[in-house]
């Protein structure tokens, strides 16, 4: 049959990294097409290039067989295409009724006036095939986030009756924050919505996407690399493909894993905080890499940020050097020898419109200062020779950050805690959208430290990264360490071994 | 990236500004041009430029001080009020009240979380009633011998030169100073800039942006005691006017009215640009009233070139 | 159809590991109690002025000084609708005084005057508003397509505007003769200033835009990301420009009651009005940056700044006290009514 | 309507106003751009320098200069400063800059102190200065020859003592009283002050003051201020006692909005025309006139006179140097008088109206 929704040969490249790379990907009307694969490896650009916010630089676009530009959201919405975002884009000033019809309220205008009457009973419709009992008149401040994320379901599905044509739903990790009665809600939904639209579903949750999904996908790096219709086809295989050849040992530098010191660096006992994780207990040794698996929702992200005084902790204990610590803020954390090499790069890691120099020794100021002025000199030596040792490509000391590759810009910010002389560096996603060679320097560099004695706790982008690269693993699910895995040099577990705890 | 000859000629636009206005109103008016009268709109900008070298930390930051107008008057109380019995201890005095008020806007914004705009607004309130209360609501005569012996520092003349102009060109040098090679400013940049990533980066934000404000407060004070010396007075409403001209400075200078780009020559700049359309429009003839319009005018043209919108996304 | 919906127990208790069902969810979760009353306070420390006041004073709740009070309100309530639209978008409006002087000299000009020959009555009204409109216009034009920071917009334009008005009269006064204006301000219907039921309406009209107009919903939008409103396909530009022509209109109606008012007409007859006008706003419970507030909390902010302002006087507070009085209640006002979850950076 | 105030300022209403909403832009964007006249040696640049002609009284006051400039046909150019001295102060040295000095300047200083600094800024430029109302006790014309001219005031004592008996008289001569001051340090405002205090001792206790409050001569201070006694003493108050007929009009403003006009008896002082029509129509008690065209003139003629070398000031007496200027007190009886005995001025009498030199109490 005539595909409803088809991209043939687009490629999109963000400065430094190639997101998609000649992908081919096409929905038939009233299937549901399952997209798997790592993180970073393209799905969402590809639903943000089905859905208009991504232009592909090469290759097109086509709906029902012609080919079409799709130039916003809203010109994506008129041609039927409607997509529920990872991050929850939902207003909470706004009421249901008001989020669900933002943008197109002129179906509701009497005399130039929104009838409220009129757009809160069509919400109330739309609410209905979410069962979702709410007043449509609620502020959406008000309702919980399981709610709201229902809610934004809702908006996509108000497309279904409103286009005359082919109707295309983009879900992207619509289940990562629910609980199981309502993923068990949200099939039941899919299910009957299949008769009138077809259904693009992204998630980690591989049986999920085999459950309801008539063909899957699998991308790596870029690429699809896998198609297969879904009755044929088994979890394992699916995350064989995912993860693709067996990467030989030394692309994590496994040979150079130091064998943890007895030297306890930082010790946490039960520490919790409200709806993100609870109970959580380690201790981490000096050259020791402590990986965290776990994902969207499992509470890794929030626990990085409370072990980096970023956000605070409701209940435990942390020892740092022996020492009990407690943080009010991320300066608190950073005299104690802690650093966050964060993952959003752009607006948490560097300032884009300072030097490569000035951004090294942002976090160790006063160690270039004597009698108030700054030491350029000294500055500019010490930043020459990170740049040498890290082989960061820059022009000159002076180049401004914002300028430079992505892979670059995470070795200045790991040159930042170098200069500062932190003890341990908490890595949150720290190859996220680089390219595949500079990954390698990143993975070379977390050698260098855990040799130099530094401890380091890794969030990583792919489950591989993490077991590659840590001696221990804490896989995470829901809040809680469900299980702890060691990985000495040459015993490491292998994924599927943990992707059982983290789903 | 902006074409490297487009972001230099940005970057010296207020400079160039400032020449073709000289150039026009003095072609004008040949007596534009006398030493005597460009030494005297020169000392005349000085008290400006003094008030909004303060502000320019707070802009840089991402604020904005409101407070300065009624803490020059304040100053300009302390001194007056205490200058017959204290001599020349009243001016540390007067400044110190202008750096306590700017510490309290700097303390209200960040401990409760305030947005600069309306936390600098209530402190001023405050600090126009304390400036009221210590001149028990009049302005307080400065007799001429304590001015000649506490004041001749602002007043005065060296070489020729007023004294103001001295005073303006150190301050200059010293801020300029504080900005370019001390921690304090590097910091003031950055935050302003990516304040995310300063905070990320381990480093105690709200110090330095009390800082900012606490020298906003301080400067403002030096403008007051300045004020008082050339007026020979103290009053509460001596700063009357002068808090939308000291911002207007900063940005026709081209400083980024959204923070992190910026600098205080751009200030003394502005100051001057901003004083000699003020007189030049004399000279040229230009009703006293329509000053305004053209100031108006001039201000909203001098933003869009000097902005460097490649940076900011969303303009709100 | 039962609007109970799923209320959320604050504090789901999260089971230790193996058993039960563990909630984890990222962002703000359980609603603690009391930011469900956050938009409440502006109400409450209202309420607690007037009590207070009327303890110091019998008086303040006489007859004669209510209606001193509305009358007293009436202009600070009209500016304040212009003034919430354009903050409610994370802008800001520094115009107010430029585009009511303009728009009062124009006023004072056009009916009976001392000073020049032209006496058209009520139709100054609706002109003196479109003028107003006009600069809001341009205000709102300079910002979007100039790309400049509605600051210095409306600095600029506010510079520009006292300009006019002081350049058109010559810095002189224009006295008015005409009754038909001055009823706008002294008639009473119903006991009340016909300048209250004005201003009564334009708080209707603003009701009305905010809640059932597209561009109402859509300020909100903008004001809480821009992004998700330019995705959800909203107008942004024209969005911004029709805004700030709102505001000019109101602003060009508080000119023509000023005028109302003082029965004169000169370029600094709202000088402190811009001030006190962004405060009203903002103790009222509309955040700067956007996105959260609405026109009926600017209500509140008026009454509340402008009975602290009444309620000093009859308890006798010196005048010179007085902004230090308001400076003080600014600062508790915002710092209760501020929702600061969102905000981690506050500028 | 009674006649219109005619405006002219060196300019005809006609072209200077058009009115309708196209002037508001057009008005401004046509800027007239007149080239100067190169300063030579022999023309003086005359100027007035006021406060704001937002007060009719200071409008007056300017026309008076214009009116006498007209007579010997120099350029005129009026200053304000707006309540601000620094602007003041920096605009005067800027019109001597470009007039090289050859500046006479008539000028009424926003603050007691900025005198003395404008004195000093005409001896350093050679031009030639008469302050009005305000100067520091210490600072005499006599002490700078030639430069400092003369000092012209009128005595507030004596008018405003007899000007609030006529504001008891008003009311029956018992009850209380608000009164409105203008900027505290100003001369005036404290002479003003002093003379109201006098009355009220004088009345025996009968008449109190509620309250004072200063406005600094602005109308909409006064308005507001007024709006709050009201609330604050109600019916309390018999009278209203205005420094300035400015403050008077906007105090008579606030009683028309609580409906008292006419009612509550209000005073004030200048003369303005507006604040005359008020006593015709029985709301203002009565107003002191000054004769602001008289000290716009002669404030002018005189400095003139002495630049021209007519005279030679050093020589002249002392009650010549800084003198008092007639002042009539305008009730609803001698409104008539007043207003049809507006005498012509002759700028070459240019002592005429001078009534004894300045004394200098408390």
């Amino acid at each position: 049959m005539e595909p409803v929704l088809e991209i043939k040969g687009v490629s999109v490249s963000f400065p430094g990294v190639k997101a998609l790379d000649e992908v081919s990907f096409s929905v038939g009307k009233g299937e549901v097409v399952g997209l798997i694969g790592e993180n970073g490896a393209g799905k969402s650009t590809v639903l943000k290039v089905l859905n208009g916010i991504y232009q592909p630089d090469s290759g097109g676009v086509f709906v029902d067989g012609a080919p079409v530009r799709i130039a916003s959201p809203r010109d994506a919405f008129d041609k039927g295409i409607a997509m529920v975002f990872q991050e929850q884009l939902i207003l909470p000033s706004l009421t249901v009724a008001e989020n669900i019809f933002l943008g197109r309220e002129e179906e509701f205008l009497r005399y130039g006036l929104i009838s409220k009457s009129r757009m809160n009973a069509a919400a109330a419709d739309e609410l209905r095939k979410v069962h979702l009992e709410v007043h449509p008149g609620r502020r959406c401040a008000d309702l919980t986030f399981a709610d709201r994320q229902m809610v934004e379901i809702a908006k996509a599905l108000s497309l279904d009756g409103r286009i005359k044509g082919d109707v295309t739903i983009l879900l992207d990790e619509p289940t990562s924050m629910l609980e199981k009665k309502e993923i068990d809600l949200l099939f039941g939904i899919v299910e009957d919505l299949k008769q009138r639209a077809s259904i693009v579903f992204i998630s980690h949750r591989l049986e999920e996407v085999l459950a309801i999904s008539d063909r899957v996908y699998v991308m790596r790096d870029g690429k699809v690399v896998f198609e297969t219709p879904a009755k044929d086809a088994t979890v394992k295989a699916l995350h064989q493909h995912m993860v693709g050849r067996q990467l030989h040992h030394e692309y994590y530098r496994e040979a150079r894993q130091a064998a943890p010191t007895a030297v306890p660096v930082m010790e946490a006992q039960g520490l919790a905080r409200r709806n993100s994780f609870s109970n959580v207990s380690f201790t981490l040794h000096e050259g020791e890499i402590i990986g965290i698996a776990g994902v969207i929702g499992s509470g890794r992200e929030d626990l990085a940020k409370c072990l980096a005084g970023h956000k605070p902790i409701d209940a435990g204990t942390l020892k740092v050097g022996g020492k009990l610590v407690s943080f009010r803020a991320a300066h608190d954390a950073a005299a104690c020898g802690i650093g966050l090499v964060p993952s959003e790069r752009k607006t948490e890691g560097l300032v884009a419109t300072f030097s490569v120099a000035e951004n090294m020794t942002l976090a160790a100021l006063p160690k270039f200062v004597s009698n108030g002025m700054i030491r350029f000199g000294d500055e500019e030596k010490i930043a020459h020779d990170w740049i040498v040792r890290l082989k960061i490509r820059t022009p000159s000391v002076r180049t401004k950050v914002g300028s430079l590759s992505g892979g670059n810009q995470q070795k200045v910010v790991l040159a930042k805690w170098r200069v500062a002389g932190v003890r341990v560096v908490i890595l949150d996603h720290p190859t996220r959208g680089i390219d595949v060679g500079a990954k390698e320097d990143v993975y070379e560099l977390v050698r260098d430290m855990t040799a130099e004695g530094l401890a380091v706790i890794l969030l990583g982008d792919t489950l591989e990264e993490v077991i590659g690269l840590s001696s221990r693993i804490l896989v995470m699910r829901d809040g809680e360490i469900a299980a702890t895995f060691d990985a000495a040099r040459g015993k490491k577990p292998t994924q599927v071994e943990l992707v059982g705890y983290m789903v | 990236m902006m074409p490297a000859s487009r972001e230099r000629l940005q970057d010296y636009a207020p400079l160039i500004v400032l020449a073709a206005l000289v150039f026009a109103i003095g072609i004008y008016d040949r007596s534009f041009f006398s030493s005597s009268n460009l030494l005297t709109i020169v000392a005349d900008t000085m008290t400006l430029f003094l008030m909004a070298s303060g502000v320019t930390f707070v802009i840089m930051i991402g604020g904005i001080d409101l407070s300065v107008q009624s803490v020059a008057s304040m100053s300009s109380c302390v001194l007056a009020v205490s200058l017959s019995h204290l001599g020349f201890a009243a001016v540390p005095l007067a400044i110190l009240g202008g750096a306590v008020a700017g510490t309290a806007g700097g303390l209200v914004s960040t401990k409760l979380r305030i947005p600069s705009f309306i936390a600098t607004l209530a402190i001023s309130g405050v600090v126009t009633s304390v400036g009221f209360w210590l001149s028990t609501e009049r302005s307080i005569n400065i007799s001429a011998e304590d001015s000649a012996k506490s004041l001749s520092w602002a007043v005065g003349e060296a070489l020729g030169v007023p004294n103001e102009i001295w005073l303006g060109v150190f301050v200059l040098a010293i801020l300029s100073a504080l900005l370019d090679l001390t921690p304090f400013g590097r910091l003031v940049r950055a935050i302003g800039s990516q304040e995310r990533a300063v905070m990320a980066s381990g480093i105690d934000v709200n110090r330095t942006k009390i800082a900012a404000y606490a020298l906003s407060g301080t400067m403002a004070g030096i403008a007051g005691v300045v004020m008082a010396a050339r007026l020979g007075s103290g009053s509460p409403t001596l700063a009357n006017e002068f808090l939308l001209p000291a911002i207007a400075c900063i940005v026709v200078g081209g400083t980024a009215i959204t923070g992190g780009v910026g600098s205080i020559w751009r200030t003394f700049v502005g100051a001057l640009i901003v004083q000699v359309v003020r007189i030049g429009m004399t000279f040229v003839g230009v009703s006293a009233f329509a000053q305004q319009i053209v100031f108006g005018s001039i201000l909203v043209a001098a933003v869009a070139i000097t902005m460097d919108r490649s940076k900011i996304a969303v303009i709100k | 159809m039962a609007c109970c919906g799923r209320v959320f127990t604050p504090g789901r208790s999260v089971s230790h590991s193996g058993m039960g069902v563990a909630l984890s969810r990222a962002s703000v979760e359980s609603i603690p109690l009391w930011t469900r009353w956050r938009s409440w306070t502006p109400v409450a420390v209202l309420l607690a002025l007037c009590v207070l006041i009327r303890l110091f004073s019998p008086n303040f709740l006489s007859l004669s000084n209510l209606v001193g009070l509305l009358n007293s309100a009436s202009i600070p309530l009209v500016l304040s609708m212009g003034a919430t639209f354009v903050i409610l978008m994370g802008s800001i409006d520094l115009s107010i005084e430029g585009i009511v002087a303009v728009t009062a000299v124009l006023v004072s000009l056009l009916v009976d005057n001392d000073v020049s020959s032209y006496s058209i009555g009520l139709f100054a009204v609706p002109i003196a508003i479109l003028v107003g409109g006009a600069m809001g216009f341009a205000n709102g034009v300079l910002h979007v397509k100039l790309k400049i920071p509605s600051f210095m917009t409306t600095l600029g334009v506010g510079f520009a505007g006292i300009g006019i008005a002081t350049t058109v009269l010559g810095g002189f006064t224009a006295r008015i003769s005409d009754q038909s204006i001055r009823f706008l301000s002294l008639g009473r219907v119903l006991g009340l200033p016909v300048a209250a039921w004005i201003a009564f309406g334009a708080v209707l009209l603003s009701f009305l835009v905010q809640e059932r107009t597209r561009l109402g919903r859509w300020l909100y939008a903008i004001g809480t990301d821009e992004m998700t409103a330019r995705h959800a396909g909203i107008p942004i530009e024209k969005t911004r420009i029709l805004t700030f022509t709102i505001a000019g209109l109101f602003y060009g109606l508080a000119g023509v009651l000023s005028v109302a008012q003082f029965g004169q007409g000169h370029a600094l007859i709202s000088q402190g009005r811009l001030f006190t006008t962004v405060t009203a706003v903002v103790v009222g419970g509309t955040s700067l940056s956007g996105g959260v507030g609405s026109v009926l909390n600017s209500v509140i902010g008026v009454f509340v700044v402008t009975i602290l302002a009444n309620g000093m006087i009859l308890m006798g507070v010196a005048p010179y006290v007085q902004q230090g009085v308001q400076g003080l209640l600014i600062i508790v006002a915002v710092t209760l009514a501020l929702d600061r979850s969102r905000l981690d950076v506050v500028k | 309507m009674s006649g219109k105030r005619t405006l002219s300022l060196g300019t005809s209403r006609r072209s200077f106003l058009q009115g309708g909403a196209g002037v508001a832009i057009a008005g401004s964007f046509g800027l007239s751009f007149p080239r100067p006249a190169i300063a030579n040696e022999t023309t003086w640049t005359l100027a007035n320098s006021l406060r704001s002609l937002a007060n009719p009284y200071h409008a007056t006051f300017a026309k008076g200069g214009a009116d006498f400039a007209k007579t010997i046909d120099a350029k005129y150019e009026t200053l304000v400063t707006e309540g601000n001295s620094e602007k003041g102060i920096s605009d005067i040295k800027a019109l001597l800059q470009r007039t090289g000095g050859k500046l006479i300047l008539n000028v009424d200083p926003n603050d007691s102190p900025d005198a003395r600094v404008i004195v000093d800024e005409v001896k350093k430029a050679g031009g030639y200065v008469v302050t009005q109302w305000n100067k520091p006790n210490d600072l005499h014309p006599w002490d700078n020859n030639p430069n400092y001219v003369a000092h012209m005031s009128f005595d507030g004592v004596p008018a405003s003592k007899k000007l609030a008996q006529v504001l008891f008289k008003a009311f029956g001569g018992e009850g209380g009283v608000v009164a409105i001051g203008g900027i505290l340090s100003n001369v005036p405002a404290i002479e003003r002050k002093q003379g109201l205090d006098m009355a009220i001792a004088e009345s025996g206790g009968k008449v109190t003051l509620l309250d004072f409050q200063p406005a600094d001569w602005n109308e909409q201070k006064a308005f507001d201020a007024t709006q709050a006694w009201l609330t604050r003493f109600g019916d309390k108050i018999k009278g209203v006692f205005a420094a300035n007929d400015d403050m008077g009009l906007g105090a008579l403003e606030a009683l028309r909005q609580a409906g008292l006009a006419g009612k509550v008896p209000v005073v004030g002082l200048d003369g303005i025309a507006a604040a005359v029509k008020a006593v015709e129509a029985g709301e203002f008690a009565g107003t002191v006139a000054w004769d602001p065209l008289w000290t716009g003139g002669m404030g002018l003629a005189i400095p003139y006179a002495v630049a021209t070398g007519k005279i030679d000031i050093a020589k002249e007496p002392k009650e010549h140097r800084e003198f008092y200027g007639t002042s009539t007190i305008v009730t609803k009886e001698t409104v008539a008088a007043f207003k049809s005995g507006g005498s012509k001025l002759d700028f070459n009498d240019l002592w005429g109206k001078a009534t004894g030199q300045i004394q200098y109490r408390g």
